[in-house]
């Protein structure tokens, strides 16, 4: 199912080639969201800011000359990671909507310093150059960006499916369960959440540096509430709880919206219509949907 | 002195104007757990029919009312069609189907009024500023208050004096209790929702004069909304108050003082720009700081 | 009510899917890429432009400087990566060659630059970043509407005209704003009371209308773009301090939708603009007869733009025939500007942005109609270009 | 007499105006069975929770295995060694019985996060909780859902979670409420089968059992420990009848 994009035909085509590496881009953020939304019941309403710290990373290296990627990208990992462990930190004693309102309080506060930080560029972003490496490869080829970008996402997805059936990820799932229960049991549950919430943040940050040199260009919308608001409704479209359903939420919201726009200039109704239809008659999802696992 | 007053009077201002959001919002998310996304598209539309009805020359009250009626009617049509189906679902579900009714009433009201933002009047009666102790004041700005303060006494003596504020409160915490009452949840479910969705229709309308009435006003107020009910803690009138004005007062005085504390302290530019970014951020920072203080909100109901 | 007497939604969304991607009928018009912003609250400024813009083509039936043309327009919604992403559905899938139609800097300078490397042509109608009037230029940008500091230069200029001493400027806390504010404080050599940024999403700005009243300025210059202007002048005017300050206004907030949507509160307002519905150039009555008998609304400097950018394309494409791949022919045919602008004396500047004539102008009530309406007063700067050219190697 | 297992010392804790532990003093010894028991709303539950770690007191001491521990949350407190039941079933509800026992096995076995070992194919984890299922009766039901069992089923898997817990000290919060006569009879028989091999603390109305199971009784009334003693005892306590026991029995 993910080497869909890659069918022979595509290969030439450097629209579509672009297009699927935007999905699985979104993807990488979708996933790494559902990880913390679906497993351990944490709702991020500021998954953005990691994404974007990601980016600002790689596009801020690139400015003062470091373009090689592999370590732009773990830069922009490390860093996103931090922010999570301070944000995670701090917000993981909330929980429910506190906990959704608390993140989105984090985000907004770093979308409201990219907007000021004037060297970097303020509202009107920073564009990347023209040159971007990893290991000798171009990643300004958009065939090789695609593959890359692809290869890191099956990886995230397929250690996240490993993490969650884990000795570590049973008790995010008994967190996301009944909290009460797992810590009556004796497990220091924040220190769990803290670390599911640093993993998440980290693959946003990965994915905000691939977005980066795919973009070639950042701008304090990858920060802004809306971006958060959009990753959820991914994650949720896909399925709760279902890493693969990210993918797949990901990848339909996008082409609706892609597909819609171009079709008329009042492209939000039909896909408002979409997406209500979905939600009210796909209990599970559209991975429920597909795979026919639906038994919510 | 009356500059601090007046910047005190302004934050108060700022405040019940939040709140007259504030109360819708809480009622619908804190009572029937329904996190309603769509809130602001209603208020919106409370706006927009406000301030059409008010074109053709109708009379101010009478816009006013045409708008919370748009408003409630909208709710109801919202609630039998797509919230009432979601009770029994995860909280998401309704998240991501009133993120659809953004999408659609923003289209929606494009298509119906364009997209050139809509002119209100203020009534004559109360266009002339007021020379309030040392300084000038808009009068229909006290109205908002007044409003705002009286919707909220209203309010209060619904749900502590009424049956149907009985109800309202018994069917937040004991759904079955009150089932088992022969009442009837699903009816009890439509008022509520319509309830909330007339009082942001009301917002919106008594708003309309004051500001830009345009496609995605509603977005824009919906997230200082929430921060309030979260900052006062969820679920009661009391705590939407509370928390509307704080967020009302921490946000205009900060964008009042945090620029002139600056001043004597950073460069000019810096101190311009910097205390502008600065009071951005500050009801954000303060949702925090409460948050990381107390971690249900400064007022919460009930035990946990 | 309007609401009984429009369709309803569903027609109008049929209509508005069939309608959108069937501009002509010739069998292979030239393709014309528009990436314009139509959602969000600044949608209305896409609209304008790309009405304006149509009309153009409507003149001559579908075409532009005797060749078919088919405009494809789509929505980038305010950001720029979205933007980005159609700039590359357009060039790369449907080989467009030909662009315009950004209203926002921040989507043009994620776009723009990528396009014209690729040997694509870019006509703003709108967006004038100094980052591409200066080092950034390119030979295939071409800025119909102005560099974004000189509405501000120029409101500056009518601010120092009408003696004003003192004035407080007010801009959101963004680059935008602060290059508004840096344009404005070129021209005008008063004195700067209180300079106060407020944020992007604000709604209420009574914190900032006490800070203005207590800086005892006598004007008020404030870039506040779509409905932050709307909002703030509302409020500025019902506390009263229109009685003690002059407010002098780039066009962006005051313009008519502005008017329009604040009602009174625009009356004796003071703005300066590069394009005017009183100008009397033949072909500025002939655009805002033709938009008022086609739109049923009233043109907006958004809208002279877009017919101006069309009128420019025309002009091009008549030289080179339709055939833009001679694009050394096109290029020079474009840099000539040889076209009738609704804003009358018109030429490009080194870095191919505008030199042009500014205005100032204020809002009266109309003694026939007794609706506001904005005036031209006057000329405030003739033939005017930009600081940035000098930087521009082309 | 040993060191108790448990101490408890001058404890109080009021919610508002309402005083729901009233300079409680308690001490339970190791390997005894001891009942809490008193009229609704005598604090039994608060107590529960204050011994636990769920909710913290406003002024008294709480010692557990020679430590002070009245500052510790209820996950320091299990590690420790203490296990609990809820009154109100508390399963992770979308996970199987035998998972929510294999997450008790891991509380005590293992510390350390583990990030990449599929726990469901980690015998060290399956077997212990298997046979934790079996001791409670529950064998059959291992791959139910646990919010699918019935009432009976999820108070057993409660024990169980508890048990697999291996715990020095087992808070039961009325193991017996809501069962029928048979499930409570296997209730008790489960019960006082691992009495004896560790300390228990058993909240409960249901008086049979209590009869059954406890070694001593404490009776609280209002917060306030009013009697303690053996069953018999403290039945026949003169200030218990009045205040508890009079309509009982």
């Amino acid at each position: 199912m993910l080497a869909l994009p890659a069918a022979a035909g595509v290969l030439h085509q450097p629209f579509w080639i672009n297009a699927c590496t935007r999905i699985v881009i979104f993807a990488l953020v979708a996933a790494s969201l559902d990880l913390i939304v679906g497993y351990g019941g944490l709702v991020s309403f500021g998954h953005a800011a990691y994404f974007a710290v990601g980016g600002y990373t790689v596009a801020v290296l690139a400015q003062h000359g470091i373009d090689a990627a592999p370590v732009a990208w773990v830069v922009a990992v490390a860093l996103s990671a931090l922010l999570a462990v301070v944000v995670g930190a701090l917000s993981l004693r909330t929980s429910g909507i506190f906990f959704i309102m608390i993140t989105l309080a984090f985000a907004q506060m770093v979308f409201f310093a990219l907007i000021a930080i004037k060297a970097w560029g303020g509202n009107d972003g920073l564009p990347l150059g023209a040159r971007a490496t990893l290991l000798g490869l171009d990643l300004r080829d958009p065939t090789v960006l695609y593959f890359v970008c692809l290869t890191l996402l099956v990886a995230f997805v397929a250690c996240a499916a490993q993490l969650v059936e884990s000795r570590f990820g049973i008790v995010l799932r008994g967190i996301r369960g009944s909290e009460r229960r797992v810590l009556a049991l004796g497990f220091p549950t924040f220190r769990y959440k803290l670390v599911a919430f640093v993993i998440a943040g980290a693959g946003a940050g990965l994915a905000g540096a691939l977005w980066a040199d795919y973009a070639r260009f950042v701008s304090p919308d990858m920060a802004s509430w809306s971006r958060s608001g959009e990753f959820l409704v991914m994650v949720i479209l896909g399925g709760i709880g279902t890493l693969a359903g990210a993918v797949y939420g990901a990848a339909l919201l996008l082409g609706l919206e892609s597909v819609l726009s171009g079709l008329t200039e009042h492209w939000m109704l039909p896909l408002g219509l979409i997406l209500l239809a979905i939600v009210l008659f796909a209990k599970r999802g559209v991975y429920g949907w597909i795979a026919g696992r639906d038994d919510g | 002195m009356s500059l601090a007053l007046e910047q005190l009077l302004n934050g108060l201002q700022f405040g019940v104007m939040i709140f007259l959001l504030a109360a819708g919002l809480t009622l619908v998310f804190g009572i029937m757990g329904v996190i309603n996304l769509a809130h602001g598209s209603i208020y919106m539309l409370g706006a927009f029919v406000a301030a059409s009805v008010a074109g053709t020359g109708a009379p101010f009250v009478v816009a006013v009312l045409a708008g919370a009626a748009a408003a409630g009617l909208a709710g109801i049509a919202i609630e039998l069609v797509v919230i009432r189906r979601l009770y029994a679902r995860h909280h998401l579900d309704q998240v991501l189907a009133t993120f659809a009714l953004i999408l659609i009433a923003n289209d929606g009201v494009s298509m119906i009024w364009g997209k050139t933002p809509l002119n209100m009047a203020v009534p004559a009666a109360l266009s002339p500023a007021v020379t309030l102790g040392g300084f000038i004041y808009p009068a229909y700005r006290l109205v908002l208050i007044a409003a705002g303060i009286l919707i909220a006494a209203a309010l209060y003596v619904l749900i502590s004096r009424t049956r149907l504020g009985m109800l309202i409160r018994a069917g937040a915490t004991h759904r079955e209790t009150v089932a088992a009452l022969g009442v009837d949840i699903s009816r009890l479910n439509t008022v509520v929702f319509a309830l909330g969705a007339v009082l942001a229709g009301t917002a919106g309308a008594l708003l309309a004069p004051i500001l830009a009435v345009q496609v995605g006003m509603g977005e824009q107020i919906l997230i200082l909304t929430f921060v309030a009910i979260i900052v006062g803690g969820l679920g009661s009138i009391r705590g939407a108050f509370a928390g509307a004005l704080l967020v009302g007062v921490v946000d205009t005085l900060g964008r009042a003082y945090i620029p002139v504390i600056l001043k004597p302290i950073a460069k000019p530019e810096i101190a311009d720009s910097l205390g502008g970014g600065l009071s951005a951020v500050a009801i954000y920072v303060l949702m925090a700081i409460v948050l990381v203080w107390k971690p249900r909100g400064l007022f919460p109901v009930g035990p946990r | 009510m309007r609401i009984v007497a429009r369709a309803s939604l569903a027609a109008l969304l049929t209509l508005s899917m069939a309608g959108s991607s069937a501009f002509a009928a010739d069998p292979a018009p030239l393709k014309i890429g528009m990436i314009t912003t139509l959602s969000t609250a600044g949608g209305y400024l896409g609209e304008d432009m790309r009405d304006g813009f149509q009309l153009a083509i409507d003149e001559e039936h579908g075409k532009l400087g005797g060749v078919p043309v088919q405009v494809v327009v789509e929505d980038d919604g305010l950001k720029p990566a979205n933007g980005k992403l159609i700039a590359d559905k357009f060039r790369i899938q449907d080989k467009i060659d030909v662009f315009t139609g950004i209203i926002y800097s921040n989507v043009a300078l994620a776009v723009v630059p990528g396009l014209v490397e690729s040997g694509a042509f870019y006509l703003s109608p709108n967006a004038g970043p100094s980052q591409l009037a200066g080092k950034g230029c390119n030979k295939n940008f071409f800025v119909v509407s102005w560099q974004n500091d000189t509405p501000h230069e120029a409101t500056g200029q009518y601010a120092q005209y009408l003696g004003l001493k003192k004035m407080v400027v007010v801009a959101p806390n963004y680059t935008t704003g602060k290059d508004a504010v840096a344009g404005f404080k070129r021209t005008f050599h008063g004195e700067i009371a209180e300079e106060i940024y407020t944020a992007l999403d604000q709604t209420d700005y009574s914190a900032e209308l006490a800070r203005i009243r207590a800086a005892n300025a006598d004007g008020i210059f404030y870039f506040l773009p779509g409905g932050l202007g709307i909002n703030f002048l509302k409020q500025f005017t019902q506390a009263g301090l229109k009685k003690t300050m002059k407010v002098v206004l780039p066009e962006f907030s005051l313009e008519s939708h502005v008017v329009a949507a604040v009602g009174n509160a625009a009356e004796g307002l003071y703005g300066t603009a590069h394009w005017l519905k009183d100008l009397p150039y033949a072909a500025n009555k002939k655009f805002v007869s033709e938009f008022i008998k086609k739109y049923h609304r009233e043109p907006t400097p958004y809208a002279s733009q877009g017919y101006d950018t069309a009128k420019l394309l025309a002009s091009g494409l008549r030289a080179v025939n339709g055939d833009v791949s001679k694009a050394d022919a096109f290029r020079a045919a474009l840099r000539k500007a040889d076209f009738q602008s609704t804003r009358g004396a018109f030429k490009f500047g080194p870095n191919q942005f505008p030199i042009q004539d500014w205005y100032s102008a204020r809002v009266v009530r109309d003694a026939k109609t007794g609706k506001l309406v904005i005036r031209g007063v006057g000329k405030i700067m003739a033939q005017a270009g930009d600081v940035y050219s000098n930087a521009c190697k082309l | 007499m040993a060191e108790p297992a448990l101490a408890v010392r001058r404890l109080r804790k009021s919610f508002g105006a309402l005083v729901v532990t009233a300079d409680l003093d308690l001490d339970v010894a190791t390997g005894e069975c001891h009942a809490v028991i008193g009229p609704n709303g005598a604090g039994k539950t608060t107590l529960l929770d204050q011994l636990a770690g769920e909710l913290v007191p406003d002024g008294g001491r709480i010692v557990f295995a020679a430590r002070d521990v009245t500052r510790l949350g209820p996950d320091a407190r299990a590690r420790l060694g203490m296990a609990r039941s809820f009154q109100i079933p508390t399963l992770i509800a979308d996970l199987t019985a035998e998972d929510n026992v294999a997450l008790a096995v891991q509380a005590r076995t293992a510390t350390a996060m583990r990030f990449w070992r599929s726990a469901y194919r980690d015998s060290t984890l399956r077997l212990p909780a298997r046979a934790a299922l079996a001791r409670v009766g529950l064998a059959a039901r291992g791959s139910v859902a646990a919010g699918d069992l019935a009432h009976g089923e999820q108070r057993l898997l409660e024990v169980a979670l508890a048990l697999a817990r291996e715990p020095t000290l087992l808070l039961l919060d009325e193991p017996m409420a809501g069962l029928g006569h048979d499930e409570s009879r296997a209730m008790i028989a489960l019960l006082s089968s691992i009495k004896g091999t560790l300390t228990i603390l058993l909240v409960e109305h249901d008086m049979e059992a209590v009869a059954h199971l406890a070694d001593r009784v404490t009776v609280l009334v209002a917060g306030r420990a009013v009697a303690s003693g053996s069953y018999d005892a403290v039945r026949a306590d003169p200030v218990v009848r009045s205040a508890y026991l009079g309509g009982d029995a």
